[in-house]
């Protein structure tokens, strides 16, 4: 199992449990689009790899989480793999953030 | 004077599980070659989006046909060429755009950034596709050197395009 | 029937710090194959001590001489040959009794161990040395077999001794 | 740096920092035998890899604690591992012990 999701009120978090997110985890992640919420939280924390496969996973939520006018934010992300989602402009549709933050501003 | 003693050699089934052989083996070469953390993390996705692509595009899936990953370790840099038995690579291949996000998120499965990641990632990259066979070369300067400063040089001594290749090399 | 479409072949230079690339490879290959935890870390253990000799008995540790290594996943088993350009293998190298731990300890430099260990790990393991060139073959069977029930069965068809090679293999 | 040495009275606690002990780490392994004190305690907490090249250091440091008439002990040791030592029949030099014991029987 690649993720676990765990649903609070109006927030959903998508733990990412295995170290890659490429073409083997791609499948499970897009998964996590039948379970968003208004504001749905990937979590990187656990995550030492990610390959385009496995951001066009991640883009798929990204259009899903459109689609159904939600949003999408990213948690603990490492600086590298910070620098490759600045490299194809993904942070613009999901933003990094913190647990802390999203809690703080609950609805 | 390059040196091709330290070259490691690896073949690999047409199969994604087995892409993390040679994802895992760049950080062993990576450290060998005391990159920094960065920099191997860089080395690690560039060989994993090239053999990717060998596996898919290259090799069609065919999990019998083998994707080859040679690492050349020469003096001034750390060449890598992935090689798959397609031969169907685009001449164009190395001259991917900056992704238009807009446009990907109108599709329904975006695709399409592995090849323009590499290029942000290596000092280089070289393509020979024909003839039933691609070989796609990227290489890392050992120093480190701006982007800006890095000279359109043709392929050293050690770069052995194959015989009857039909695209030239270039730089990014 | 035997099945080596999914065959994987690395070759590394004869130094300690590429046996590593082996051993992460072991690991992906057991994770491909469902190996449990414990059968993966034998697996590795094994590997790492079959190519630690390739390069530094086989080969003598010289950095341009190759080791490679051959992991080919056959129909109920695997079996991963690591072949050196020695061909100076003693014959009974693969009866190694139990260390003497005191005899061990009377060295100054107690080594020895390695043989022994494969031998304990491994399902069987068959040697052909001679020639310059040496192959040590260890296999892992895919269903857990208890030891006493493995039958001392000839090399299957993929086995693929080479030609002229000296010594009979044999299973441990 | 593979090793990290803390000396308590009488007790020697080396801690194995790579994740290896093989031969690439073999040489700073062995260095330990100049720091032994009366109980020393190897801990292999982070180690998740052992081979037969770095059992031999190992054993170099048997050999020497055996010289200075000096007792050698092995912290947290994997199921593998402990297997792996108990073939070789290490277990006999460099009993298995957890630092609660060792510290409870502090001479
Ligand atoms: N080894 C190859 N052989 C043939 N075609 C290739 C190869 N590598 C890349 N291509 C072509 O280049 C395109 C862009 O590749 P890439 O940027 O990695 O994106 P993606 O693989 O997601 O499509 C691929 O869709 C494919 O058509
Ligand atoms: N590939 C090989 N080529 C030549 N000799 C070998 C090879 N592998 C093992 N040997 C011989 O067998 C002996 C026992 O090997 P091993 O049990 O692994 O212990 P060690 O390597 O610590 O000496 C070695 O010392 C060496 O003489």
């Amino acid at each position: 199992m690649s993720i676990m999701i765990e649903q609070n009120s109006g927030l959903t978090i998508v733990r990412i449990l295995t170290d890659s997110v490429d073409a083997l985890s791609a499948k499970e992640i897009e998964a996590a689009a039948g379970e968003l919420r208004e504001r749905t939280a990937l979590d990187f924390g656990k995550v030492l790899f990610i390959n385009s496969a496995g951001i066009s996973a991640l883009l798929k939520l990204v259009i899903e989480a459109r689609k159904q006018g939600k949003k999408l934010y990213a948690l603990n992300v490492t600086a590298h793999h910070r620098k490759v989602f600045e490299m194809v402009d993904m942070l613009r549709y999901m933003p990094l953030t913190t647990l802390e933050e999203l809690q703080a501003t609950t609805t | 004077m390059m040196t091709e003693m330290n070259d490691i050699e690896i073949n690999i089934p047409s199969d994604h599980v087995f892409e993390r052989i040679v994802r895992d083996s760049a950080v062993v070469v990576a450290r060998y070659l005391g990159f920094a953390e960065e920099r191997t993390a860089d080395l690690q996705l560039a060989v994993s989006e090239a053999v990717t692509n060998a596996i898919e595009h290259g090799n069609k899936g065919r999990i019998d046909v083998k994707v080859g990953v040679h690492f050349l370790l020469q003096h001034d840099r750390l060449a890598v060429r992935v090689i798959d038995q397609g031969g169907n690579a685009p001449a164009d291949l190395t001259h991917q755009p900056a992704p238009h996000m807009e446009e990907k998120l109108a599709e329904d499965s975006p695709r399409g950034l592995g090849i323009f990641l590499i290029q942000q990632l290596v000092d280089g990259v070289e393509l020979h596709s024909g003839e039933g066979r691609t070989e796609f070369t990227m290489w890392f300067n050992l120093k480190e050197t701006p982007a800006e400063e890095i000279p359109p040089a043709a392929p050293g001594p050690g770069a052995h395009p194959p015989p009857g290749d039909e695209q030239s090399g270039e730089e990014t």
